[in-house]
């Protein structure tokens, strides 16, 4: 477990802050396992996404967004979110309400900061353990995958590595800039 | 979970694909970002907001069975907010540690969901994070619309009692210190669980008397009757009925509006009952067919603030046999003068009433979409909530 | 499990009848076993609804009830039904829908049909097993009663017996004349 | 239940103070019924409603996790009424054998509901009252919303392939006659399952290519990749695309409206992509930013009438990155010519569509609190069934 211990995201902000690069990728490939052809970094995501131009244009939900309500569907960092906000359950955007706990494992988004235009790479944490909360639930699903594309995919109960596939609520944790 | 350990060897493969479109991404993004911007946002680590225990305006509900999800809610009466959930399965019923910092949740597993080995457990929740700290394996216990009395603590938490019925009624007493089953009553004929003293709880019975049991010295519980005290067939006393632990004090109102004060202990003393109708300059409700008046009724129809023996009643116009109708109003009664006080509407008909139990109570009624934190001396309505149905509710220092 | 087959019903219906009371009622005794002083007898929750009188004057239930759409809540027998009609889930006032299990033990309500102004006992079966039904969810309350009086009681899930605590429907089985 | 055999001994007690209240009520009550009434109703016996099978105008849907219970339910859409309920946990799938007898449903169990043991499980449901006939345990599943493609019988119903995810990707291969599982099939980098000819399947990639799984004469499993057809960065196919095993045709859908039909086999026959959009005489969807047309959206946003060859998808209007939005107009496609034949408003949005698979078709829109039966031909809405939050859908034969 201990292997697993945050990997979305730590592995994810040593790619962004271009730290070791290798150890991250190995650690990654450690979850990635079985996937010898399965290029589903996250950081390839937000590439993918075209970066540069993404955020100059930004996307139909970015062009809407704002940044000072974070229990609200719009804010800037839910692009990609699928569920309940952390944020309206007791949590934060990074922080699980209690009773719940943060799934070590996530999947990635790049939203859209529209207070300085730049992408910023979002890991959506799963709150696990506790009945769903079923409060401020959101769909939106800039550049979401289908689920045969896991790591950019909101459908996937992302409760791997915790003591339950209880699904609580969702995390939109700023993990550094998608550039 | 269970191939990432075996998984692992096969790391290697695939990372020298991987690395060279890493690459090609963080040098084309590279790119993007503006010389001049404004600072960078920092980057965050996930956690999980402490809980420092229910405070004394926070609000427990459980879900209702069938309608939602179980599990236990817990709402900040002075924002309206919702501050923890804890997991339960269906049917639970759920109580609070005097200091509010431990959760103690009775609920009933199966193997397979609706079928396989059948798990009756006390779950322990608390510590820095609410989280699951264990379970006790309990004997039995009811499976049934939630009922606030079927699963209670001694005043001093020390001992929790769960009634079982399987369907032999029973009392499963746990000590909480010891986290084990020391004991089960049974009370045959009678239901519920209305603690009194260090050890003692009285149950409801279907003569319409009381059964009292309590330890000895050694801890052996043992069981009897007291007299008859109303009248079962015309008038019944309601399981959602108010105890409280502390005082022993008891209030069990019918569904006439009735309302009995017992003075639970080995040997109870029975005031003599009082008719909330009366209270109002009514009529006393009655049970001839026809007879459309104001009578309680809901879901957990009465909440009583202890320190000023104030008894809160959901109350409906309703002919007899509504006891389970939705209350538009809540009635505010001096449960030492017997006098109502006020008379508060609800936004929308309410079927649970609970009160906090400070120095500055809140009067909190709640629908099935709805929770209400409304001010006891003024009605006022201070703030709703949109909530998941609920099943059951509780305050700090119930 | 074949000594609880039935018994509500078929205990109730045996003393409805008239036939071998000491037999019916020590077959009700294994049941209500460990309960030497509950006077909790179907019958005699008959009885105390004080049958003549309430047979003459209906309650302010059967004084609306119907005899002819048994999927709607004021359908004569339903004077003490609680839950959700099985009627409206692909089973009948006494048949349980596919995919659920009649539990062989039942509350006992007595309901006056507007068309013969009787008074009838009705078993309020629960069919168990599948997920809650959801259609047409009843709470009539006519001389319900508390659950420290189980058997007039309709908040306890009535599947003892069967495989499965899982509540689906209720059912509003005709047992006899409650006279 | 376990307390009943042990207490059986003391039947005895209370059957003499039980039979004078007895023969009191008796006494009493046979006082009161009249003379010259009516005829007496005759007593009943209680049952279970036969199961015949699922008809070809029945509808199967599972509840939607975290909305509301699980459970598939069997709505007779001739009629609108509800037929069977199966229990089911959540996240669970569910398949029916070719003669529309026999359930199978995929699910997952934990021994205390969010926690303990893990036990993911393939469910028999059939015979004359559609009851639970056994478990065949598998080694692991996907835990996610519910995807049609994760639970799927080949074309002659003798084996089921199960799409596991723990992360790592595979499809469990069960003999539904032997009933146990006799592969466990990796997909690295791929997901779902298509099924095709008599053992063979395909799966969605993440790199746009599918992965083709067929077994050799000795029953065990090769997997190879095709090409390249689709670019998953900018326009990848939806989860929810149409397979039919009887004829291994897939139509895999776009978020952009590309229909791509692919005959699939151990080397898969890749028909020309054509445009929904342009079937209907618009310019084809893009993902530009801004670009508000006409897009393919939904839960589970198409059905293919297999006989016909026409394709029913759920159209809605709407910028890129929409295609989890409820579809306003359901558009009727020929699968053969590529051209809209009809545009189908819908009563309200609906999220998931249907279409049965006989001679006289029933075209099924699902919103999250109804279900509308419709004719494919006219568009008329021909009835209205209030539902549960639905997850996935499936008719006989499909």
């Amino acid at each position: 477990m201990n292997r697993l211990d945050n990997w979305g995201e730590r592995v994810t902000r040593r790619l962004a802050g271009r730290l070791s690069r290798r150890s991250a990728l190995s650690r990654l490939g450690a979850l990635l396992v079985a996937a010898p052809a399965f290029p589903l970094l996250p950081v390839q995501r937000a590439r993918a996404a075209d970066s540069a131009a993404h955020a100059q244009k930004g996307t139909d939900f970015s062009r809407a967004a704002q940044t000072h309500d974070d229990t609200a569907c719009n804010y800037w960092r839910y692009c990609g979110i699928d569920g309940n906000l952390c944020s309206c359950c007791g949590g934060s955007t990074h922080s699980c309400p209690p009773g719940s706990q943060p799934s070590p494992t996530s999947w990635i988004g790049s939203c859209i900061n529209p207070d300085d235009q730049r992408a910023y790479l979002i890991a959506y944490r799963d709150c696990c353990g506790a009945n769903e909360c079923n409060q401020c639930s959101c769909l939106n699903t800039d550049h979401a995958m289908p689920i045969y594309r896991p790591q950019a995919n909101n459908h996937i109960i992302w409760c791997f590595g915790t003591q339950s596939f209880e699904y609580h609520c969702s995390m939109a944790v700023l993990v550094g800039l998608a550039e | 979970m269970k191939r990432i350990a075996h998984e692992a060897n096969k790391a290697a493969l695939g990372v020298a694909a991987l690395s060279m479109l890493v690459a090609t991404g963080l040098g084309t993004a590279a790119c993007a970002a503006g010389a001049a911007a404004p600072p960078v946002l920092q980057s965050e680590t996930a956690g999980v907001t402490p809980f420092a225990g229910l405070t004394a305006h926070d609000v427990a509900y459980s879900g209702m069975d069938g309608i939602t999800d179980g599990g236990v809610r817990i709402v900040n009466g002075d924002t309206g907010g919702l501050v923890a959930s804890v997991y339960s399965s269906q049917y639970a019923n759920f109580a609070w540690a005097p200091d509010g910092k431990t959760l103690y949740i009775s609920e009933t597993y199966w193997a397979l969901g609706n079928r396989g080995t059948r798990e009756d457990v006390l779950s322990i929740y608390g510590g820095p994070t609410l989280a699951n700290e264990g379970e006790i394996t309990l004997p039995g216990r009811l499976i049934s619309d939630p009922k606030t009395h079927s699963f209670t603590l001694s005043a001093d938490g020390h001992y929790a009692y769960n009634y079982s019925f399987q369907p032999a009624p029973a009392v499963t007493v746990v000590d909480l210190r010891a986290r084990k089953v020391i004991d089960s009553v049974e009370i045959p004929g009678c239901g519920l669980v209305f603690p009194f003293g260090q050890r003692g709880f009285a149950s409801l019975c279907a003569d319409g008397s009381l059964a009292v049991s309590d330890a000895n010295a050694q801890g052996k519980y043992a069981v009897h009757r007291t007299k008859r005290f109303f009248d079962v067939m015309t008038d019944p006393v309601m399981d959602e009925s108010i105890g409280d632990p502390s005082s022993g004090l008891a209030l069990f109102i019918t569904y006439d509006g009735w309302v009995h004060p017992v003075h639970l202990a080995d040997s109870p003393k029975f005031d003599k009952p009082w008719s909330i109708e009366q209270a109002a300059g009514l009529s006393p409700a009655t049970s001839h067919v026809g007879q459309i008046t104001w009578r309680p009724g809901g879901q957990v129809p009465a909440a009583y603030e202890r320190s000023r023996e104030r008894l809160f009643v959901l109350m409906h116009e309703g002919p007899p046999w509504s006891f389970e109708k939705a209350g538009t109003e809540i009635w505010v009664l001096d449960a030492r003068t017997h006098r109502l006080l006020h008379r508060w509407a609800v936004p929308e008909s309410a079927y649970l009433v609970a009160v906090t139990q400070d120095a500055h109570p809140l009067l909190i009624a709640l629908s099935h979409t709805w929770l209400w934190v409304m001010n006891p001396e003024s009605g006022a309505v201070l703030r709703a909530t949109q909530i998941v149905t609920p099943g059951l509710v509780g305050v700090r220092g119930e």
